[in-house]
């Protein structure tokens, strides 16, 4: 079997032993920590509800019931923050909790009765019970200028900022369907899509320090790395360095991370863009990545009020008017580009139009129209 | 017209908005004010920078000063809107992989924070905890790391975020005694995730957790000593909802799903309809199924084309007391989602249409598969190229053959329009399908694991 | 004004004078042609219906009605075969006659009294009425042996054997909806899309005549011509000529019009595939192209019994399955191609799988599954 | 299997089949014998073989000798399995195209059809014709030509099939006295081809023979003298039912469609829904709505959402007496739609979404715009290519910027997911998109032609 028994008993902290060697027991088996009604009536349930946003109702074949509160967190926690949600589980909880993809806590409990007290306990210390449902839940975001190596803003920041104009769409359950935010600190884009994203995007070819190319890059590797091949190696000033074609670069940035000396980030050029329609899901339509509808946006900390404006602009247009279970994606696909250009007062331009590889399989090739 | 000025200036007001609500002892002569940061402490949603400030304050605490200086770095990224951390090589004894070494370029300016490696820790699949451990995780760190965790990283890490290299390995070695173990990084195995699914949702079709760490553990060589062209991950989602975004974010993505008729109660499906209406039912349920498998019958009750349905959960989703996935379940297997570098994101493609898993010989078969396409991949992918490039590059065709799967129409939105193709033994290949299907019942499905 | 004098009045013949300047009238003027009744309503028609296959009712706003008798023809037509269709116009009908996009041949009337006995006419001439409606109409073919330079097999006489057995579904309108069928007399496909095609498949790189080419082939445009870059220019036994790379050679014979010395086509390697799906009208699908579905049939004239035997195959099976209002695509997109698969008895091969530029787009990405 | 292993052997069974019905003189001395073509003039079908033989045997023609060898040529193909025709340079004084010239490989054996070329010739728009101008054609066809016509070519041409090159010159005189011309081939524009729209069609949105008259015969030496790049072809259908196959097979389509909203007559609703069922409605109406635009009330009237809809025809097809196209006409205009060779198949690409056509000076705006399109293919396409390779190549930005048309979200399925591409003048090009806005009302279309 896959389990590994060093992971079931936690083992009183030892004075390590110099070099120690490694236990390589891999992942941890859940069913430890797991609420015994969830372990109990695993793989076992019936159907859910949800008795009021942030709580959710699951009801086992076996007639259990569990359910669920549901809190936001600002994923990057201190360990007192931690602490507080754990005494929050022990005192007003049942001692065992989850957080789910998106970073919000859930707390388990089996019976209703214990609801309201966790809920109000949350709120009092200021973590907003909500996130389900038709709800904008918590956006998922990545490292940013407080980790990272490559970031061109912080998405911490960005994110933090969002949520707390998007506070309101956490804690009730009011959009046509689930909404699903990304961010993303650099045009990598660990955030992968959403039904809004908002991407670092460069809008300049990287400027090159050539004294530190020779020692830092593995030239042809960083030149292989180049989508467009617009990188090759040349002598600068004596030194062997690297060349960009400028006419060629698409500045996407793939020439930094293995040659930092590619300076693909400045204050100035290193700007904001904002996309809409991914979906991961396969509910209704395949899933699908999300479309360019704003760039240039200035990377404005701490508080970014450009996006705020768009975002805000683009969740109500769509809040207003998709019809239930339509996520982004698929109401725009309804309506039309045309009138999603209209309705959120944003411009279509000569960028919106793709030049990629295979270009032409997002081209209207029919004489489908709308006015 | 009007957006578009505003956006133009906004940059001043940029800095007006928020303020700083905390009252920490900005100005302090031994702390680094943070007049930008500070503008995140405000509004509803819990603030990172109060946490940051907090562990910063905890002046009995080893953290303490690198949190001033991270602090400090920080704001001073906001300031000159860059970030000043760059790479090196960290890993604990016996590894090569799991840290994600920082080094700080203005270490000058923050002397205490010139180191701030994360430690990426793998999580019992569908993060589940209990209070205790959660403790000891917070006290480990607090002992030898700077108090900052994040729950989770989006390739599903505990991260313990900032410390120096020696904190590395005592952070680790305590952790290590206590169950957890070090995820990936680099050219190597990734941390993975699973959904809920199993632990609490009635729609999932297999073990999520067991499949998880039934692979991943078969594995752990290759988690812990990168040794493979690029990083390679797996996801594992319990229904086609595919709540931990498996499609697009893993190289190797079991998705659940079942094989037999979904079940209906129509008693409960005339209870919707009564309560929502007609027209409400059919423009939301019967217009949105993406295949028109969904008939709405004069009594209201529900005709459902089952091999017309292609199982994407719509109609479930919506009623979830009327309907429900059915009981030969397994998982569809698709390979190749990732990122967009170089040649843009690629989502993964259906590969495995089913592969049932319910005993212990089909986990077995699963693992055995996983292992081949690792195998696959370590073998012919270029360097820092994604499983999904590599399948892009030698084509469909190709990568199946050196799998040794047989074609299945499911793997395609609609076989080729191109004509460009040398066809000279298709009469063979046509036999070698007609064979197969004399001999096997369940398609290409049942082979790829064989 | 665009219209052009000449072509308005018909001038008796006159002895051509040698050399006789031409008058580039271009495209004559319909209206002098066309039937009284829709000349006057040119523009304001309201509504159609089918009293019966093969005949259509239309309704004009201004309350005039025309009817239309619909026939099958051979397309390649002798002229005792045009006049005969003339004197049944004549004596039948009004003198007046148009020809579909599939070469089928409409007599209009002003009276539907009139309609039994043009009917009659033409069914006792071998004329079969219908192509209406739901029917399968003519097939829509191309020159092959009888005219073109490049051919692989003859389309007139593959469109002859199978009209010959879809004879009863042309009179008739008994499919879910109209069913449109082409055929291509070699990969070039002037036939183009069809819910069903059936088209010349080259199996083996061309056979190339060396001691030829350098006379006949503009040997660099020719190297231009290969979608896949396998010629090379060469020197063969002394000779300039040039040179396939039969690993990389896709076996699609655009190489050999612009040089027949590169054989293409033989007797045995030149066979015939099948295609399914292709549309191009945007009724509520996009178009779309044709898929293939079977290749490497044997060119075995006169009258192609394997391919008549696949056709009918597929077609029934649609005939069976599909719901009103479905184009064969349409169909298929709906129970999706595992059951395409099964219900026609045919074969899925990797020859299925695109492997062409941005076979990316083929893939099914999506969990999206049929069992 | 079974179909298989008869697909393996009716290649013998194929000689069996037919058999000739005709009682025609194969066997008779100076006349070619054609065992396999007579197998061709059994079943229900007209056949062209009797056609031909029809012709071989009027002894007192000039073509009798002709055709006699033209069968015979005929029936070697269809025992070699090959063809036997080579091109050539043909054409009539003054002109450059229209003709397409085959000499036969084999006229050693069949002398008399040793020449047997194609005039193309331009039919009338909508292929109307009276009796009394096709029995014109079919005698100047008997004096100068073999007596075989094909009504009509794929492309559109009469195709007068079989001629020596002295006959080529006789015909097209007679022909071109009554005021018919020749039609394209070679690197040319190429003859045009609209639906019966106008003349015959509720569903016509615009008058499509004026539309392709006003365009062709403003280009007529472009038809004539071939020096385009490569052909190029206009289609036009009056609206996206699309009965010309424009789409695909022009390389300029022009496709009718409306502006304004369709019309609805709700008694005719109810008629139909009373007549076909709601259930049989809500499956073959509502739910085949591609854009879910349509909803049926429980009264069983019908909501169209006119925004949504994307005038694919579908309800107006099915319920053509009930809905119709609405008031504000004209066309979408789709280029670069080709067969496959090079690039793989195209199709028409949305390049002006709408273009009113109604007055004098909207088909003068159509006639420049379609001049301007020619003018660009002229002078930007590689040689042997089609205009779809081109605007595939450059991409649509610079095809736009070519032709000065602005950008339009019509014109794509969706914007662009890659994030390559360089944007540092986007806010630029937004401001351009206000502006536009500010001046124009009806977007990108009106642009297209100025
Ligand atoms: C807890 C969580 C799984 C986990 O292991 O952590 C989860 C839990 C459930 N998801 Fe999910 N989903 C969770 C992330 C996702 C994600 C991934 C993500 O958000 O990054 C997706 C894919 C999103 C996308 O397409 O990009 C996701 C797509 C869905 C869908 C499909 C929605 C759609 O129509 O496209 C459903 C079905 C539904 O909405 O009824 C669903 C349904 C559900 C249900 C109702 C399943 C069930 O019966 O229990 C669960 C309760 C949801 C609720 O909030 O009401 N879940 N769900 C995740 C909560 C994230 C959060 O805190 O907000
Ligand atoms: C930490 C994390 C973001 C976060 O804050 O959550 C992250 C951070 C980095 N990612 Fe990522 N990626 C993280 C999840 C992802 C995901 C999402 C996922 O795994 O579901 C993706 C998209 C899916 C995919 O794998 O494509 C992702 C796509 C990338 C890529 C682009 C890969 C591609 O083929 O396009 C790179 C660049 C590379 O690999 O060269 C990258 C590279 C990086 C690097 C190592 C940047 C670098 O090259 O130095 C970042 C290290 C930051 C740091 O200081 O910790 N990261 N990265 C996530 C991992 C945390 C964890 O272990 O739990
Ligand atoms: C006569 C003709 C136009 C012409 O100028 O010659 C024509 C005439 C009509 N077409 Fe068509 N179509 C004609 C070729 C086409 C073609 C082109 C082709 O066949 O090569 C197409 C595109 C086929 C494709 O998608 O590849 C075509 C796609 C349609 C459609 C859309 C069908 C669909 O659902 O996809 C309709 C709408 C309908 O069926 O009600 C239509 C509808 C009609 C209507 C009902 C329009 C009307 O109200 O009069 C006409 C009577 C059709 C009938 O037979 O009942 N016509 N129609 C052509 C007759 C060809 C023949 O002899 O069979
Ligand atoms: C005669 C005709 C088939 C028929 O029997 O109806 C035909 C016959 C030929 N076509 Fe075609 N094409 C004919 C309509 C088409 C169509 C359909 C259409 O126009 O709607 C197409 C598909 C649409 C398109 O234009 O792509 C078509 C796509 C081609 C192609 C491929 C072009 C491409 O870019 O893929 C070629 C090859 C070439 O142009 O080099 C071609 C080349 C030819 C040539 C000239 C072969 C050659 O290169 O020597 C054939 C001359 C045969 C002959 O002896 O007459 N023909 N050809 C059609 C023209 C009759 C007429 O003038 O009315
Ligand atoms: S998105 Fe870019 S900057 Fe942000 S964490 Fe990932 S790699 Fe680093
Ligand atoms: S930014 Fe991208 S496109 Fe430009 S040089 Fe670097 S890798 Fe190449
Ligand atoms: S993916 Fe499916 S099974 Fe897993 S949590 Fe989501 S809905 Fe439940
Ligand atoms: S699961 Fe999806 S595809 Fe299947 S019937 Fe329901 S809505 Fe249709
Ligand atoms: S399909 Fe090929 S062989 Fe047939 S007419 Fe067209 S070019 Fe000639
Ligand atoms: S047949 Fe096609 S692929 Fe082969 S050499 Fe000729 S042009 Fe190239
Ligand atoms: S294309 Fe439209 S307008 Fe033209 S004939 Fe067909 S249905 Fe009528
Ligand atoms: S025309 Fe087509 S898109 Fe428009 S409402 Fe009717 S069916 Fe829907």
């Amino acid at each position: 079997m896959t389990e590994t028994t060093a992971s079931l008993t936690p083992a009183k902290p030892a004075a390590p032993p110099k070099p120690r060697k490694p236990i390589e027991s891999g992942v941890p088996d859940p069913l430890q920590y797991m609420h015994p009604i969830m372990r109990k009536n695993y793989g076992n349930w019936a159907w859910h509800e949800r008795p009021r946003p942030g709580v959710l109702r699951h009801v086992a074949k076996s007639g259990d019931e569990i359910f669920t509160v549901r809190a936001g967190t600002q994923r990057q926690m201190d360990v007192y923050t931690i602490r507080k949600l754990c005494d929050i589980a022990d005192k007003h909880g049942e001692g065992h909790v989850r957080f789910t993809t998106r970073s919000n806590i859930e707390f388990m409990v089996a019976a209703f009765d214990k609801v309201p007290a966790l809920i109000k306990a949350l709120t009092e210390e200021g973590f907003p019970v909500g996130g389900t449902g038709n709800s904008v839940s918590m956006i998922s975001h990545t490292q940013g200028w407080l980790h990272c190596d490559i970031p061109g803003t912080d998405a911490s920041g960005v994110v933090k900022s969002l949520m707390d104009m998007l506070h309101k769409e956490f804690i009730q359950e009011d959009m046509p369907t689930r909404v699903r935010i990304t961010t993303s600190c650099c045009q990598i884009n660990c955030g992968g899509q959403g039904d809004i994203s908002i991407n670092v995007q460069y809008t300049k070819p990287p400027k090159i320090d050539h004294d530190r190319v020779g020692n830092v890059c593995e030239r042809p590797s960083v030149v292989a790395r180049c989508p467009v091949a617009a990188i090759r190696p040349a002598m600068v000033n004596g030194k062997p360095s690297l060349e960009v074609d400028e006419k060629k670069c698409v500045c996407c940035g793939a020439c930094y991370p293995p040659c930092p000396p590619m300076q693909i980030n400045s204050a100035e050029s290193t700007k904001l863009a904002i996309w809409v329609g991914g979906k991961h899901s396969n509910a209704r339509s395949k899933p699908t990545f999300h479309k360019l509808v704003v760039a240039n946006l200035p990377n404005n900390p701490p508080r970014w009020p450009e996006v705020e404006d768009i975002v805000r602009k683009i969740l109500y247009a769509y809040k207003e008017d998709a019809k239930h279970w339509e996520r982004m994606g698929e109401w725009i696909d309804r309506i039309g580009w045309p009138r999603f250009f209209e309705k959120t007062g944003l411009a279509f331009t000569k960028h919106h139009l793709d030049t990629w590889v295979g270009a032409r399989h997002t081209m209207n090739m029919s004489a489908h129209v709308r006015f | 017209m009007a957006d578009k000025s505003k956006t133009e200036d906004a940059g001043k007001d940029g800095g007006k908005e928020g303020g700083c609500g905390s009252g920490c002892g900005c100005a302090s002569a031994n702390k680094h004010a943070t007049p930008r940061l500070d503008q995140l402490e405000g509004g509803p949603w819990p603030s990172f920078v109060t946490g940051l400030k907090r562990l910063r304050d905890s002046d009995d605490k080893q953290y303490a000063p690198m949190m001033n200086d991270l602090l400090g770095q920080l704001e001073h990224s906001y300031t000159e809107r860059l970030g000043f951390w760059k790479g090196g090589t960290v890993s604990v004894f016996g590894y090569g992989g799991g840290i994600i070494p920082r080094f700080s370029e203005v270490a000058d300016k923050f002397p205490a924070s010139k180191e701030f490696h994360t430690l990426r820790v793998m999580p019992p699949p569908g993060f589940h905890y209990n209070t205790e451990v959660l403790r000891n995780i917070c006290d480990i760190w607090e002992r030898h790391g700077s108090g900052l965790i994040a729950l989770h990283g989006q390739s599903g890490d505990i991260m313990l975020q900032g410390t120096t290299t020696a904190g590395c390995q005592k952070a680790f070695d305590e952790l290590n005694e206590i169950g957890f173990d070090l995820g990936g990084a680099g050219p190597a195995l990734r941390t993975s995730m699973s959904c809920v699914g199993h632990a609490r949702c009635e729609m999932s079709n297999y073990d999520e957790a067991r499949a998880l760490r039934t692979i991943l553990n078969d594995n752990v060589g290759e988690i812990h000593r990168p040794a493979l062209p690029y990083k390679f991950k797996f996801k594992f989602s319990g229904c086609p909802n595919d709540c931990v975004n498996a499609i697009h974010r893993a190289d190797f993505a079991v998705i659940g799903t079942w094989r037999d008729d979904m079940k209906v109660d129509q008693q409960e499906v005339k209870a919707y309809v009564a309560k929502q209406g007609r027209k409400y039912t059919i423009d939301h349920v019967i217009a949105m199924c993406p295949t028109r498998a969904l008939s709405l019958n004069d009594d209201d009750t529900l005709d459902v084309d089952n091999k017309s349905c292609v199982r994407c959960m719509h109609c479930i989703n919506v009623m979830h007391k009327a309907l429900a996935p059915g009981d030969d379940k397994g998982a569809s297997i698709l390979i190749g989602g990732k990122r967009s570098l170089k040649v843009g994101d690629l989502m993964g493609t259906m590969i495995v249409p089913f592969m049932k898993l319910e005993t212990d010989a089909d986990y077995a078969k699963l693992k055995a598969f996983a292992r081949q396409v690792i195998d696959f991949f370590a073998d012919n992918a270029l360097e820092h190229e994604r499983v999904g490039e590599t399948l892009d590059r030698i084509g469909l065709p190709a990568f199946l053959d050196a799998l040794g799967i047989e074609p299945d129409p499911n793997m395609v939105k609609h076989p080729r329009t191109s004509s460009y193709v040398r066809t000279d033994d298709f009469t063979e290949e046509a036999e070698k399908y007609f064979a197969r299907r004399g001999l096997r019942k369940d398609g290409g499905a049942k082979d790829a694991a064989e």
